[in-house]
């Protein structure tokens, strides 16, 4: 069912309870629907005027009706309190003590993310409106000891793999919602609060490319539309060992006869940026390009962005 | 349409008023009849304009960035330059989209239309308990309505932020926000307006012998309709009201201190809180979409009853769940606002509330497709459109579950998915309903039917590109693409795999555009030139049949008052010798 | 056709259309006033600090107006039984002294929103001021609404007396049935405003 | 009969007079009660009884619902509910915020 209704990929831990929930409904709409759906394409045909040249002042005269409505009503009781119930309460209760997750703040703006990481003090630098400038958008106050180490990047969440992360999300004109599609998390950014949502990746970006590969011939003469937006994963060289296509570029009609005159039979192209941040509350003009990134990396490749992230920070002071 | 003038079609009038001016007999008109047209006339125009700002948005989300052919360079630079759509418009084209087709549209429609013309006849009134306040109410709707569409007039163009307004963006928009609040005043006060007189009328002008269990199920649907109206808008006035004030005098109830706007901090007092906006929003605005199915489910109930030739099934259980339904209404408003930071306690009883409310639905769901059992089913135009309306609504119904409960709703809140879901209850839901209505009661206003092959053309296209617009929806909203993208969602590589289901969609919407010319043609030419009937030509049974054809455009729809003897669908009565036995008649059956 | 129950009350609901009209229409004032109130109190809740009300407004004048409200309920209920008991003049004496009153009301809201103005205090000066303002302007603008329909009632409306004195007691009623609820709201705004 | 409704209406005029004195008494009451600066919460519950009272004898004698018919108690009844549900909607709000 889920293959069937085309829920995207899964890359927390939390998604697939999420994507259980949806298929336990779906089954029983797609029941009711089908049901119904039956009875009522017989019913249309075997009491049509044609046959059925007078009508029947009582009609049914069963009860089956009241049951069925009776057993609808158990199953979504069912749903509610068996499963939507407790896995809601997981996902906003059961937030892992921060001291065992990446903890992060995220301040949503007109048409921007803010990430702010508390750097290796573990605590987040006070910010304070008055200091907000185009360089700092979060108003972060380098004066405050505990905010030297802080990290601020604009629409780029690193986050490493199998850990909980823990985000602060506040927004600072209008509402926003942080919308991470592939990790089936949703929550409204509210300006005058801060609300915190946590999951779990379990894969890292670079796996899911991986996964969501997809391998073109290049036989063919012409890139189907929906491969446009794709990118190599590795370089493709010649026989001369000149690059004919990039890693990370896209495939485009004049390059497939160099990569034929090559001898490559086939490229692997996957979506440059598969896990996203969107907007998912109309916040302006600028909603639709609200888009930032998730890279989910490896304990140690996190451990390294974070160390080049305090690098150029250090650079940045002097 | 308004060729019926007083003593056409040889009625004999006891109380003939004195000849009364063009002015008080078609334009400010107190009877409800001239109100009725005058509304349905109004609403149809603003679904076309509704539609047709729809239409316009699906280029750009088919082929974003592209200029639109042939008027994209009407609209001028601050709205398409080049004919390209700005981000801009698209969002001031939403806004107006949802906002007309839901206020201008089809509650005018519904209510104002069939509800003002149809329901004081089923009752076997006179008129409306209050004809000057039923003046009012239309007259107030029509000026909210030219406010709301000059607002595209104004520096910095119509509202922008959503049918559903919410603050601080609307607070910070530009001055057509100002004019929407103002518009929403206005078609507030006339509903309110209009929901007293229906609630007066229905109680007070019921013809002798109309117990309550003896109303057609389209008049209880209309009570109902109106104590949602009457009760839920005030909160949203009030609301409008605080918008108003945080515009205009500076306050901040809408928005919390510590604003910053494109890097500029706001100059307000703060202490305020956007979701209170929500709050007051969605407990309207959750009723207000009942408002808009319950009419729909009483037209369809009274065609189907007509075209299956017997009672309705469970006419009482649908009647207690109407009431039902009514009331719980008021108390799942949050279930829009799941994702605002709700707790576990809060959030499930919204859930509780969300899932108990689907009972309601299914039963006068069940009572109609179980009345479709043993009936001598014809299959008229409108009972097309009426029996469509069941799968479709079932459709929306059934998505509406995953929405209820909140972890469903977490991937699916705001996601095109919600759009398939309202769209197929109010699309090929309410508004089939109100084809089907406009096509059952056209002979008892114009005493023409309008043409059955042309109908039954509007019928089957309509009905193939309007699931060809929506369906697509759910699979979109699956796969995580946000709603209220000016490009559809082509940034967002989750969206890519089904981008190419934009074209499909728009040009089934254009096709779906095209698909109302059979009807605009119809409806137009069967004014003048369709077939005559005769008063009753359905053969159905209650009173607004027994009224004579085109009753006439002054007060007075019957003479004498009609005396009612029995239930509101006597169809195929064992005994009788005809299949049908109005409301109205005397004899006694054997 | 004419319209039944203009005057007389239907058997079975025991009721004249208008009453019936007006106590929905009530109904819905019920609601726009409760979601004020409602919205009162999330923002009070929510609010970091709140002041009592009569830190800035004038007690003394509210109470006052209090009074002035009250009594005009009771000449309004007044003029009502004067009709009733077939008293024209009476009536008019009641009527009168209910439209003095509510405008003596406003008046005295007039200084109160003066004073305010003068010492800057606008809407926007503070959450506190906005609520304020916000409930005491749509209850003024409810008074000034039933000054305008018992001034009519006063004056031209009461021709009709001599028609139709039945029907214009009812008016009456009807008019004082919606005076009263002007000033049962302020018998909440009083206390809600100035005295918490 | 004519003077039957007069003295109907004599009884209803001398109840008036009682209900308008009681509300001038509550008045001062909650007015007085004020100067003292109770504990807030305490302060919001008196204050709202007495209003509550204030306002009940209003609609009941003034407008007269003690006596109304039983459409309109329903209707008001229904009105009331949904009030209720209105003054709980802050609650919802702030209940359970996982903030
Ligand atoms: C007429 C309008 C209408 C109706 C009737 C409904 C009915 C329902 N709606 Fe819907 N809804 C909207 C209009 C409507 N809705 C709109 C406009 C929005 C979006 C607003 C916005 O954000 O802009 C919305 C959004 C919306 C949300 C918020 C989603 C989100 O933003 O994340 C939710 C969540 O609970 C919801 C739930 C429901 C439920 C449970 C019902 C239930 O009442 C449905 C009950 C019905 C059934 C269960 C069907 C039963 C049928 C059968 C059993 C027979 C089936 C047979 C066959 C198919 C042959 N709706
Ligand atoms: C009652 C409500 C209603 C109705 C009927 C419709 C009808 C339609 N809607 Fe709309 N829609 C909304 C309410 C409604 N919508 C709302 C509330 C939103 C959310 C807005 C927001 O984001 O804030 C929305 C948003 C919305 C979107 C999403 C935009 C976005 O998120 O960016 C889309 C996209 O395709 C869409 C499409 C359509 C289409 C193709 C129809 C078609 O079904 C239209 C069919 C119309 C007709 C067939 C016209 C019939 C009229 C005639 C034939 C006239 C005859 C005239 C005479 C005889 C005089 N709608
Ligand atoms: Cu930010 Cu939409
Ligand atoms: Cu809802």
């Amino acid at each position: 069912m889920g293959e069937f209704l085309g829920l995207p990929f899964d890359a927390s831990a939390s998604g697939p309870l999420i994507d259980r929930m949806i298929i336990l409904v779906h089954w029983l709409m797609l029941v009711l629907f089908i049901g119904w759906g039956s009875y009522f394409v017989y019913v249309l045909f075997r009491f049509r005027k044609g046959r059925n040249a007078s009508a029947d002042y009582r009609g049914v005269r069963n009860h089956a009706s009241s049951y069925i409505e009776g057993v609808v009503a158990v199953i979504e009781a069912v749903l509610l309190i068996g499963f939507a119930i407790p896995l809601w309460s997981m996902r906003v209760n059961d937030i892992p003590p921060e001291a065992d997750a990446t903890v992060v703040r995220i301040v949503a703006e007109q048409f921007a993310w803010n990430v702010h990481y508390p750097g290796p003090d573990g605590v987040f630098g006070k910010s304070d409106i008055s200091l907000i400038t185009p360089e700092n958008p979060l108003g972060l106050d380098r004066n405050d000891p505990a905010a030297k180490d802080d990290i601020v990047t604009i629409n780029q969440l690193n986050l490493p793999v199998g850990k909980p992360v823990i985000i602060h999300l506040s927004s600072k004109d209008v509402i926003h919602s942080l919308n991470l599609p592939l990790f089936r998390v949703k929550q409204d950014a509210i300006p005058g609060q801060s609300i915190r949502v946590w999951f779990t990746p379990t894969v890292t970006t670079a796996d899911i490319q991986r996964v969501m590969a997809r391998r073109f011939p290049v036989s063919s003469s012409h890139v189907p539309e929906e491969l446009a937006s794709l990118v190599t994963l590795a370089d493709y060289t010649g026989k001369d060992g000149q690059v004919i296509l990039a890693k990370g570029s896209s495939l485009t009609d004049d390059v497939l006869p160099a990569l034929r005159d090559a001898g490559i039979a086939e490229v692997t192209v996957a979506p440059d940026t598969p896990t996203e941040i969107a907007c998912a509350q109309l916040c302006g003009l600028g909603h639709f390009r609200m888009r930032g990134f998730i890279t989910v990396q490896t304990p140690d490749e996190y451990r390294a962005w974070i160390a080049d992230q305090e690098l150029q920070n250090a650079q940045n002071a002097q | 349409m308004s060729e019926a003038a007083p003593g056409a079609h040889g009625v004999v009038h006891t109380d003939q008023h004195a000849p009364q001016g063009f002015w008080r007999t078609y334009v400010f008109s107190q009877d409800h009849k001239t109100i009725g047209i005058q509304y349905a006339i109004t609403a149809l125009l603003f679904l076309l304009f509704g539609f047709t700002l729809m239409m316009i948005m699906r280029w750009q989300l088919a082929y974003p960035g592209q200029a639109i052919p042939f008027i994209g360079k009407l609209f001028g630079d601050s709205r398409a330059p080049e004919g390209i759509m700005l981000p801009e418009f698209y969002n001031q084209l939403g806004a107006m989209h949802g906002t007309i087709m839901v206020f201008l549209g089809v509650v005018p429609l519904a209510v104002g239309a069939f509800g003002n013309y149809v329901m004081p006849l089923q009752i076997g009134a006179p008129d409306m308990a209050f004809p000057k306040l039923n003046m009012m109410s239309y007259w107030i709707y029509f000026v909210g309505g030219v406010t709301m569409l000059s607002s595209f007039l104004m520096p910095g163009g119509a509202a922008a932020s959503g049918w559903t307004s919410y603050a601080p963006l609307s607070v910070i928009a530009t001055v057509g926000q100002t004019v929407w609040l103002f518009g929403m005043i206005c078609l507030i006060t006339s509903s309110l307006l209009g929901s007293v007189n229906f609630i007066t009328t229905i109680f007070q002008l019921r013809a002798k012998g109309l117990s309550f269990m003896r109303l057609p199920f389209f008049v209880w649907a209309q009570l109902v309709t109106s104590f949602l109206l009457l009760l839920a808008f005030p909160p949203l006035e009030a609301a409008g009201v605080l918008q108003l004030m945080d515009r205009l005098a500076g306050t901040s109830f809408f928005m919390p201190s510590g604003l910053v706007v494109s890097g500029q901090a706001l100059a307000n007092t703060g202490g305020g809180n956007p979701l209170l906006w929500q709050h007051l929003f969605w407990f309207l605005a959750h009723p207000e979409v009942y408002v808009l199915i319950l009419p729909a489910m009483g037209i369809v109930a009274e065609i189907i009853a007509n075209n299956t030739r017997k009672p309705l099934w469970g006419y009482r259980s649908m009647v207690y769940a109407t009431i039902f339904l009514g009331f719980m209404s008021f108390v799942v408003w949050a279930h829009h606002m799941f994702l605002t930071g709700m707790g576990t306690v809060i959030s499930s009883f919204f859930q509780a509330t969300t899932m108990i409310i689907s009972i309601p639905s299914i039963i006068i769901l069940t009572a109609l497709f179980l009345s479709l059992w043993g009936g001598s089913i014809r299959f008229t135009t409108p009972m097309l459109f009426a029996l469509a309306f069941l799968p479709m609504f079932g459709i929306g119904g059934l998505t509406g579950l995953p929405l209820g409960l909140a972890p469903a709703d977490i991937h699916l809140h705001d996601t095109y998915y919600v759009i398939g879901h309202f769209h197929y209850v109010v699309a090929p839901g309410t508004l089939f309903a109100l084809f089907a209505g406009l096509y059952y009661w056209f002979p008892k206003v114009t005493g023409r039917k309008m043409n059955d092959t042309l109908g039954k053309i509007h019928f089957w296209l309509s009905f193939a590109f309007i699931n060809g617009v929506f369906m697509p929806m759910f699979i979109q909203g699956l796969a995580g693409v946000s709603r209220r993208l000016y490009d559809g969602g082509a940034m967002y590589s989750h969206a890519q795999g089904v981008m190419h289901l934009n074209v499909f969609m728009s040009v089934c919407a254009w096709c779906l555009g095209l698909a109302q010319i059979p009807f605009i043609v119809n409806f137009f030419w069967s004014i003048r030139k369709g077939k005559k009937v005769s008063d009753n030509y359905w053969d159905a049974t209650t009173l607004d049949w027994a009224a004579t054809t085109s009753p006439p455009m002054a007060h007075g729809n019957f003479s004498p008052l009609p005396e009612v003897y029995r239930g509101p669908y006597e169809y195929s009565v064992p005994g009788n010798g005809r299949d049908f036995l109005p409301q109205n008649t005397q004899a006694e059956v054997h | 056709m004419e319209i039944p129950y203009t005057v007389e009350p239907r058997p079975d609901t025991g009721l004249y259309n208008a009453k019936l009209g007006i106590w929905l229409f009530l109904a819905s004032e019920v609601m726009l006033f409760g979601a004020l109130f409602s919205s009162y109190v999330l923002l009070r809740v929510g609010a970091t600090t709140w002041p009592h009300g009569y830190e800035h407004l004038n007690i003394p004048l509210a109470t006052v107006n209090t009074v002035v409200l009250i009594t005009s309920s009771v000449t309004m209920v007044m003029s009502w039984a004067s009709l009733a008991m077939k008293n024209i003049r009476r009536y008019r004496l009641y009527m009168g002294a209910t439209i003095a009153l509510a405008c003596v009301f406003l008046v005295i809201k007039g200084f109160e929103y003066a004073a305010k103005f003068e010492h800057g205090l606008y809407p926007s000066a503070s959450t506190f001021m906005a609520i304020y303002f916000t409930l005491t302007g749509l209850h003024g603008l409810h008074i000034v609404g039933g000054v305008i329909v018992n001034s009519y009632l006063l004056g031209p409306g009461s021709r009709m007396w001599k028609t139709d004195p039945a029907r214009f007691t009812n008016r009456v009623e009807v008019a004082g049935l919606y005076w009263h609820f002007v000033d049962l709201v302020w018998i909440f705004l009083f206390p809600v405003l100035y005295l918490l | 009969m004519e003077t039957a409704v007069d003295e109907s209406i004599r009884k209803h005029v001398r109840v008036y007079v009682t209900v308008f004195i009681a509300l001038m008494a509550l008045t001062l009451i909650t007015v007085t009660l004020s100067t003292l600066h109770l504990a807030t919460p305490v302060a919001i519950v008196v204050a709202l009884c007495i209003a509550g009272i204030k306002a009940s004898l209003v609609a009941a004698y003034f407008m007269h619902l003690i006596s109304e018919k039983k459409v309109i108690v329903a209707a008001l009844t229904l009105t009331v509910v949904l009030f209720l549900v209105l003054m709980v909607l802050p609650v919802s709000h702030f209940a359970d915020r996982g903030l």
